[in-house]
């Protein structure tokens, strides 16, 4: 008998073994804050998991000393004392946890102000050679199963986002991926155009549900320069597993390049290919996708329940697509052609949609010329990245 | 399973005739095969029915965990497509909420409440049945859709708008808003009737500070689905109007917030999960004392934290919300209130190692699933207290650390309990012991399995796997601890097989012999003066009660030296069962076919609404036929007031 | 009231519930205070431009004052056993606590 | 064998403790519509507003049936409980008359409403609006329809003065329907409401 | 052996079902269709069809329960009982007023043939509430000697079903009948009107609880007045239609209906 319960034990300790030594190196990994809201989360948390584990011990040890202690051995047939209780005891573990628990309050509340505090940071900018100051804010708007990032340079004060299905136009509009100066508090503006979302990036900070007909403001930072995980955490539907993002902060000087590119229109495509490319573009996908200088307006709202399909303008200089879990590009830097044309080639195939339900993007029944031809317009939208990036963000 | 003999009641005075004119709507007389268990009131039977059913439902819903667990074994799984993945494990939760630990806390509440307090039976037997038979509808109606091919995908809290009926066109979550509306009704009429039982029909000098924990812990649990209950049903009418009949409660595009619907769901839903464990915490305390043969320690605090459970359970259901945009001084005011939850959960876990300390312990099945709850529902209630701090859950939401956290609480706490429960009680309710071996084997196995299967969930979810994905892709470090899980769902699930061997094996062991004699345990409470199984009657008299535990007051005292000696054996104070002449309510059909209207109405909401009108037909014909049943025993009723045994429903007319 | 107008019902004195019903005399008073205070409140609606912050709490005094003599009287608290008054209180009280509650969170009062 | 059985209950009636614990459930079930309603009773998207629409006299009127009506009913209790059959029964259908009455007001007040522009459809206000009051009513309506049941019952000699508390449990629920549209009265039409 | 409620329920389903399948050819049903549940081609009026229809589902039902459980088998319950004689004589029976009604039943049914089907569905729901109680009534005179056992019997059968419908039934045409009048008011006029109608309601119980020796014939014919003054004042409100409304609020919005469930 005792052996068991001894395997029992060193089976436990195996795995809080493992705990501890299996948190690091994961991209998502919550235990591993790059940022300052991150990191005030976890330095509360941690201590609350030492009490907790603390805790755990004292009743796991506890119990186990019980069952070696009082367990009947059958020498004598005397019956135990009939104790009833004892008042003191109970006041004493009344009391302990009380206070313990107060203490976590206090640390709780401090941090809460801290993580919903803002700073009322300004970043300078120049765009299109103008010099403004640019209260570093994005729009995260969630839909089913992909995130936009929507970049009002002259600040959100005025804009109406009251309908999440019809926003005024953006300076910049992302998809998937948001980039972010180093250093600098984002104020987020979470919002939703169909269900429920829930906006995660757990290297920079906890959750913030995208909430249809609200707007709810959340902030992040990084640190460094790098690329963030991200996940959509709230159950939305079919493909929620398949809705995923990236941060990707640059140095502040990089990111004033990078907006200075996005805000341009898409350039006009010039091999042959590709300008065949920009008719079947024009013909059939104009309908729900916009590309700055081709088309500013679709005809979406039959199409698609959300009212919103992703800004192909600068797609290139995404690094992954679809909700982030296609690469765009192949390790070694060339187009991942074959994932892309799939991807034209039957939507629904690639990622689970309901089409039929106006909620992803359809099958188009596409012709492999035609497929060829808007993977040549397409690779014209917008300028590849570095290779490092590609490099740090790749998927699967 | 053996079943006692009923006594037949007789009725064959010429007097009788006369009250009971032949013809349509005479009560049925019960007595064989099928027929008695359809027509069952006796609490006890109802028990059983209860129990067999919600176990089926536990092969169902646990079936769909192994599933989801293959699934989720391997990164870019295939066994499930997306949409099967989201309907399993909708189901999956809803099932092993509604269907299983809350029907199997019935069931033990069901047989247990009226032996423990020393009564006949509920207070309304009819209205007994029909709870039972309207849940089981629900259950059934529920678990249809999947024949249909559209179960319900929205997660067991079906948040809208991803529920209504642009984002769910099918008919999942109607199945889902109907089904958990009539296993609703089912636990409201329950709930109001076990309070009347447990409030009026005490044995004499059975004060309520003289009842056992267990009563107790089930007494608080029916206020809360008194109270809960209504709650949800708000909820679910809102969705319901919403998809079928074009309001606007969960509708953004009309201005609606979607955050009403979180609110009415976890205003219900946190009383609810109180509502699954406190059951699980009255077993135990019946079984620690018992196996430590020691009084239970401190047991007006142990009352009193239930009770404060119960209360402060009101009070914190915005944690499930702590990222939903509430605004911050919600958000802290909900994660202070939520936090001092663990004081009365403490007060119990530190009393039943009181409990323990100083007994002499002895480690049969029952007492080793008690051990297993105290220390695993602690893991669970620990990281319960790690989300309650807003700012940390805000990374730990939707992960699998939130999945840890309750099937911990839930596994380790109330099924644990509830398998404590089986062990313990299962010579009470069949007359024969469930094998030790076996069940020691069961233990081990679902122990192990369990933790193999829910502790790395923890590691998961910190390291940043959500829930609800019905697939992760590789390279975040989820392979390893997703392979384990599974294999340790599949222990999970071998130990369950044991289980019911065990069930068979004992039963046919069993068969043949002579029931087992009294107080198999050397156990406390009332319901063990009986013999086993439970007669039909219940008391041969009912026993007047002079203390908590009276039952082992009876059996032990204390000598000169104050020392504790047996003083009577348990055959002196057990009864014998041989009363023959008790007056019992007469079964009645009425419950089964209202129930049976319900699935029709439902049916009908989806499908037709032509189908509605035979299950309103069959629902206001069967309460007027119940109003207006005859009375049981016509000449029983003469001089006792005391219950009116036939049980009418409030609102129902009586005329009789 | 007198005595003699009320007899008890066979069924009720062994429950311990032996009391004196009202008479409909005392129950028609109580419907004409009700009334009454009705008319009060109706008569709110046609007084124009009283601010809401007298208005409000006004009118909720009158309704709370009504569903008192509704339950104390037509449904007998004030006779009954005292265990039907916690029940019905502990349902009333839950349900305001916590949907004001839920109302609070909605930041329902911020709007007035 | 000997009745000993001397519960130390606590000494009331079984149908009327039932009765109670569930009218204690119904303030949770009527305190949910009316949240869900206050929440939105300023979202009335294109359609009309609760200001726009509400017929104060008129439902004033009804109320005050209703109201009444409670009068009626436990009128007819107290001559069921001297064994006064006749007015037992007077009372009783008066009571659901004025019940039918003011459900026939609802009717008319929907009606109204709905031609006003006023659907289920048109906003969350509206379709609180006819939830709620929706529910109340089919309170009331099954109300009357037990009212009715005891009647008929009366009328074949089947209602007696022993089983009052049968009378009296249905009163109850009759009483509580009233209460909460004395609350509905109050807190919804009463309370100045949004205009559009 | 069959019992005697399971005769009684499937001889109701079996009328039923003819009956669904007559109207289903009447009202112009395919060939198929009416037999074949709809299933093959169109069953005529189907509001009628699916009425019928699953009120004899719901009979058949009732048949199989009643038959579960031996009820109403004379035979099965003397046993159980231990009677030895079978009662068997039949007893007087009495005046009936059934004929009267189901004629005028059949009328009603004729001119909805006829004029449009709405009267049509009225006419059927008379004849089948009429042959229910005319079968139950003949059944039950004959169940066994003892006439009063025999009109408890009927009573037991009987009164879970007419005391709902008739007391629904009773409501539901007052209610109809007053909010028509209050429609046809004028808006001022709805509130004198309601408020007329109450105090009526409450004076005329006032005055009559007070006067014990009024006697049963005056209340009744009070009633009978009361009640059909409502009725006819309603059915001269419908006939002279609603007032006219006017949308209110910022835009009209009429997109909407409550009886979306149709
Ligand atoms: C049986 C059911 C059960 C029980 C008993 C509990 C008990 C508790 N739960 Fe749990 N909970 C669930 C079932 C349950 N929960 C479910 C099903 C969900 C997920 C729903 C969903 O999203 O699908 C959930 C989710 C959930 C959340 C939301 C997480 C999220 O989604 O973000 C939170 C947040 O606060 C929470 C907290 C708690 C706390 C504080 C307790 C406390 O009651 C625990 C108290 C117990 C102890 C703390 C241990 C013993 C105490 C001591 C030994 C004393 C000393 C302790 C200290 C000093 C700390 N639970
Ligand atoms: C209430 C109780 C309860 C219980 C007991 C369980 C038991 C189990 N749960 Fe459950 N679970 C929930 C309640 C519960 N769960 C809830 C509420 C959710 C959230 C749902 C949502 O997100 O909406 C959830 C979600 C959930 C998930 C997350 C899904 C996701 O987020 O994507 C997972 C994943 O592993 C899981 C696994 C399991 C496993 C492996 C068991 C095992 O313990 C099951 C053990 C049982 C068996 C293994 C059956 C044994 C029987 C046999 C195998 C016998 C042989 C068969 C025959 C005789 C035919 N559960
Ligand atoms: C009915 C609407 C619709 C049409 C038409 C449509 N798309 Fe899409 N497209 C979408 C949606 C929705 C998504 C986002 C899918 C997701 O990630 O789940 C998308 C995503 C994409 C993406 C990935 C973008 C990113 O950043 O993730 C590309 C590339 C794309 N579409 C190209 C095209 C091309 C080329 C055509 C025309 C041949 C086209 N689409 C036509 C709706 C449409
Ligand atoms: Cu979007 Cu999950
Ligand atoms: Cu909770």
């Amino acid at each position: 008998m005792f052996k068991k319960e001894f395997k029992f034990s060193v089976f436990l300790l195996g795995i809080f073994t493992l705990i501890s030594a299996c948190s690091s190196g994961a991209e998502l990994d919550t235990l591993n804050p790059k940022g300052p809201t991150s990191r005030s989360i976890d330095s509360l948390a941690d201590p609350v998991f030492m009490i907790a584990g603390v805790v755990f011990l004292i009743i796991f040890g506890g119990t186990a000393l019980l069952w070696l202690r009082f367990r009947d051995d059958h020498s004598d047939e005397e019956f135990p004392d009939q104790i009833h209780g004892n008042f003191r005891l109970e006041i004493l573990w009344t009391l302990v946890p009380t206070l313990i628990l107060a203490g976590v309050s206090v640390f709780t509340l401090i941090t809460l102000s801290e993580i919903n505090g803002t700073d009322d940071n300004v970043m300078a900018l120049s765009v299109d050679g103008e010099a403004i100051s640019w209260e570093p804010e994005v729009l995260v708007v969630g839909q089913q199963w992909w995130w936009e990032y929507r970049y009002y340079l002259d600040g959100l004060d005025g804009v109406d986002l009251s309908d999440a299905r019809n926003l005024p136009p953006a300076d910049i509009i992302t998809s998937t991926q948001m980039v972010v100066p180093t250093g600098e508090e984002i104020e987020l503006k979470i919002t939703s155009r169909d269900v429920i979302h829930s906006h995660w990036i757990p290297a920079l900070n906890g959750k913030r549900d995208a909430v249809p007909g609200r707007v709810s403001p959340w902030k992040i930072e990084a640190d460094e320069p790098g690329v963030y995980f991200g996940q959509c955490t709230e159950f939305c539907g079919l493909s929620h597993a398949r809705m995923r993002m990236q941060v990707v902060a640059m140095e502040p000087e990089n990111f004033q390049a990078w907006i200075n590119r996005q805000i341009e229109p898409a350039l006009e495509p010039t091999t042959e290919s590709s300008k065949r490319g920009k008719e079947v573009y024009e013909s059939l996908c104009v309908r729900c996708h916009v590309v700055k200088g081709v088309n500013d307006e679709t005809s979406i709202g039959a199409d698609l329940v959300s009212n919103a399909a992703p800004n192909l303008t600068h797609l290139m200089s995404r690094t992954t697509f679809a909700g982030g879990i296609f690469n765009m590009y192949e390790p070694d830097g060339s187009l991942n052609r074959t994932q892309l044309e799939a991807w034209l080639r039957n939507a629904p195939e690639e990622k689970p949609a309901y089409a039929e339900g106006r909620r992803g993007m359809p099958n188009l029944g596409l012709d492999e010329g035609q497929i060829d031809d808007l993977v040549a317009y397409l690779e014209t939208l917008g300028e590849k990245p570095t290779i490092e990036t590609i490099a740090a963000t790749e998927v699967e | 399973m053996t079943q006692t003999v009923e006594p037949q009641v007789e009725s064959t005075s010429e007097d009788q005739t006369k009250h009971q004119p032949l013809g349509v709507y005479t009560r049925p007389k019960g007595g064989n095969g099928w027929r008695d268990w359809v027509t069952t009131v006796d609490h006890k039977k109802i028990g059983v029915l209860y129990g067999a059913a919600a176990l089926f439902f536990f092969l169902i819903g646990g079936i769909e965990a192994l599933l989801i667990r293959l699934q989720l074994a391997t990164p870019n799984g295939t066994v499930l497509g997306a949409d099967m993945y989201n309907q399993m494990f909708t189901m999956h939760g809803v099932t092993m909420v509604f269907l299983v630990i809350m029907p199997l806390a019935a069931a033990f509440a069901n047989y247990l409440l009226p032996l423990q307090i020393g009564a006949r039976d509920v207070a309304f037997p009819r209205l007994n049945a029909l709870s039972f038979w309207v849940f089981l509808a629900g259950g059934l109606f529920l678990n249809t859709a999947w024949l249909f091919g559209d179960a319900p995908d929205g997660g067991w809290f079906g948040y809208a708008p991803n529920t209504g009926i642009v984002f769910s066109p099918g008919n999942g979550m109607d199945f889902y808003a109907i089904g958990l509306q009539i296993t609703g009704i089912a636990s409201l009429v329950s709930a109001m009737n076990l309070i009347v039982t447990v409030l009026n029909m005490r044995a004499p000098g059975m004060t309520l500070f003289k009842m056992p924990v267990f009563t107790w812990m089930i007494l608080v649990v029916q206020f809360l689905l008194v109270f809960a209950v209504p709650v949800i049903t708000v909820a679910l009418f809102l969705l319901l109007f919403d998809r079928n009949f074009g309001s606007n409660f969960f509708n953004p595009v009309m201005g609606a917030d979607p955050l009403l619907w979180q609110h009415l769901f976890w205003i219900f839903g946190h009383p609810e999960v109180y509502i699954l464990i406190l059951p699980s915490f009255g077993i135990i305390s019946e079984v620690i004392p018992t196996f430590s043969r020691k009084p239970i320690f401190g047991y007006p605090f142990m009352v009193f934290s239930g009770i404060a459970i119960g209360f402060m359970g009101w009070g914190v259901w915005a944690h499930h919300m702590f990222v939903s945009g509430i605004g911050p001084i919600s958000v802290a005011a909900f994660s202070l209130s939520t936090m001092f939850i663990a004081v009365p959960t403490g007060v119990k876990i530190l009393n039943w190692m009181a409990t323990m300390w100083g007994g002499k312990l002895l480690f049969n099945t029952p007492m080793l699933f008690a051990t297993g709850v105290v220390s695993m529902f602690t893991v669970g209630g620990l990281s319960g207290v790690t989300h309650a701090v807003a700012p940390a859950d805000t990374q730990q939401t939707d992960t699998y650390y939130i999945v840890a956290h309750f099937h911990y609480v839930i596994f380790g706490g109330a099924l644990l309990g509830i398998f404590a429960g089986f062990y313990f009680w299962w010579p009470k309710v069949f007359g024969h012991m469930l094998g030790e071996k076996l069940g020691k084997l069961n233990f081990w196995l679902m122990l192990i399995g369990f933790n193999l299967t829910f502790g790395p969930m923890h590691i998961l979810g910190l390291q940043g796997m959500s829930r609800r994905i019905h697939t992760y892709s590789p390279g975040f470090g989820f392979e390893l601890w997703n392979m384990v899980e599974t294999i340790g769902s599949f222990i999970i699930g071998l130990g369950v097989l044991f289980f019911l061997i065990n069930i068979y094996v004992s039963a046919k062991k069993a068969k043949g012999q002579p029931p087992i004699g009294p107080d198999p345990w050397d156990a406390r409470s009332l319901e063990w003066i009986t013999p086993n199984p439970t007669p039909i009657h219940n008391f041969d008299e009912v026993p007047n009660i002079e203390e908590l535990d009276d039952f082992w007051h009876r059996k032990y005292g204390k000598d000169e030296n104050g020392k504790i000696v047996r003083i009577a054996s348990a055959e002196e104070v057990c009864q014998d069962g041989s009363a023959t002449d008790t007056h019992l309510p007469s079964p009645s059909y009425w419950p089964l076919v209202l129930a049976l209207g319900f699935p029709f109405i439902g049916y009908g909401l989806i499908y037709s609404l032509w189908l509605c009108v035979p299950g309103g037909i069959m629902i206001l014909m069967s309460i007027y036929a119940w109003a207006f049943e005859p009375p049981d025993d016509p000449e029983g009723n003469h001089g006792d007031h005391h219950e009116d045994t036939t049980g009418e429903v409030a609102e129902e007319v009586s005329v009789d | 009231m007198s005595k003699t107008e009320i007899e008890h019902s066979e069924t009720s004195d062994d429950a311990g519930d032996e009391h004196d019903h009202p008479s409909d005399n005392k129950y028609i008073q109580i419907a004409i205070i009700l009334a009454v205070i009705t008319a009060l409140e109706v008569a709110t609606y046609f007084f124009e431009g009283m601010p809401g912050e007298i208005l409000i709490p006004l009118l909720l005094i009158m309704m709370v004052i009504k569903f008192f003599y509704v339950a104390a009287w037509f449904m007998h608290l004030r006779f009954d056993s005292p265990l039907f008054t916690k029940f019905f209180v502990a349902g009333l009280v839950l349900a305001t606590v916590v949907y004001v509650i839920a109302l609070t969170v909605f930041e329902f009062w911020h709007k007035g | 064998m000997t009745e000993n059985e001397h519960s130390v209950g606590t000494g009331v009636s079984n149908n009327k403790l039932l009765m109670w614990v569930f009218l204690g459930s119904e303030c949770l079930l009527f305190g949910g519509l009316i949240s869900t309603y206050l929440i939105y009773r300023s979202r009335f998207a294109d359609g009309p507003a609760p200001g726009d629409i509400f017929d104060i006299p008129f439902t004033s009127v009804s109320s005050f049936v209703l109201l009444m009506s409670s009068l009626t009913m436990v009128l007819s209790l107290s001559s069921l409980q001297r064994g006064d059959y006749r007015n037992t029964r007077l009372w009783l259908l008066t009571t659901a008359l004025l019940g039918a009455l003011f459900i026939g007001g609802q009717v008319y007040e929907f009606t109204t409403f709905l031609r006003e522009g006023l659907g289920y459809s048109t906003s969350p206000f509206s379709s609180a609006f006819f939830t709620l009051t929706g529910f109340h009513g089919v309170h009331v309506s099954i109300g009357i329809v037990m009212l009715m049941s005891l009647y008929v019952s009366s009328m074949r000699g089947n209602l007696k003065r022993e089983s009052s508390e049968t009378l009296e449990i249905v009163g109850l629920y009759w009483h509580f329907v009233d209460v909460v549209w004395i609350f509905i009265f109050t807190v919804i039409y009463l309370v100045p409401s949004p205009t559009s | 052996m069959l019992s005697t409620g399971f005769k009684f329920w499937f001889g109701l389903c079996l009328l039923m079902v003819v009956s669904a399948v007559f109207a289903g050819y009447t009202t112009g049903g395919t060939e198929t269709g009416p037999i074949s549940l709809g299933w093959k081609g169109g069953v005529g009026n189907h509001v009628v069809y699916t009425l019928l229809m699953i009120g004899a589902g719901s009979m058949a039902v009732m048949g199989i329960v009643s038959q579960a459980f031996r009820d109403s088998d004379l035979e099965a319950a003397s046993e159980l009982l231990g009677i030895e004689d079978l009662p068997q004589a039949q007893n007087e029976v009495g005046n009936s007023w059934w004929p009267v009604f189901a004629a005028l039943g059949l009328s009603i049914l004729a001119v909805g043939l006829v004029v449009n089907s709405a009267v049509f569905i009225i006419g059927i729901i008379i004849v089948l509430v009429i042959g229910f109680e005319w079968t139950i009534t003949n059944w039950s005179e004959k169940a066994t000697a003892d006439p009063r056992l025999n009109s408890e019997l009927r009573e037991r059968l009987m009164r879970p079903i007419e005391i709902p419908i008739i007391g629904t039934l009773g409501i539901g045409v007052v209610v109809l009948a007053v909010s028509r009048i209050l429609l046809s008011s004028s808006v001022t006029g709805a509130v004198w009107v309601a408020t007329i109608v109450g105090i009526v309601i409450f004076g005329t119980a006032f005055f009559i609880s007070k006067r014990p020796s009024i006697s049963r014939g005056v209340i009744q014919s009070i009633l009978f007045l009361g009640i059909s003054g409502i009725l006819i004042a309603g059915v001269i409100s419908a006939v002279v239609g609603e007032r006219d409304f006017h949308h209110k609020g910022s835009h009209h919005a009429d997109k909407s209906h409550v009886d979306e469930k149709e």
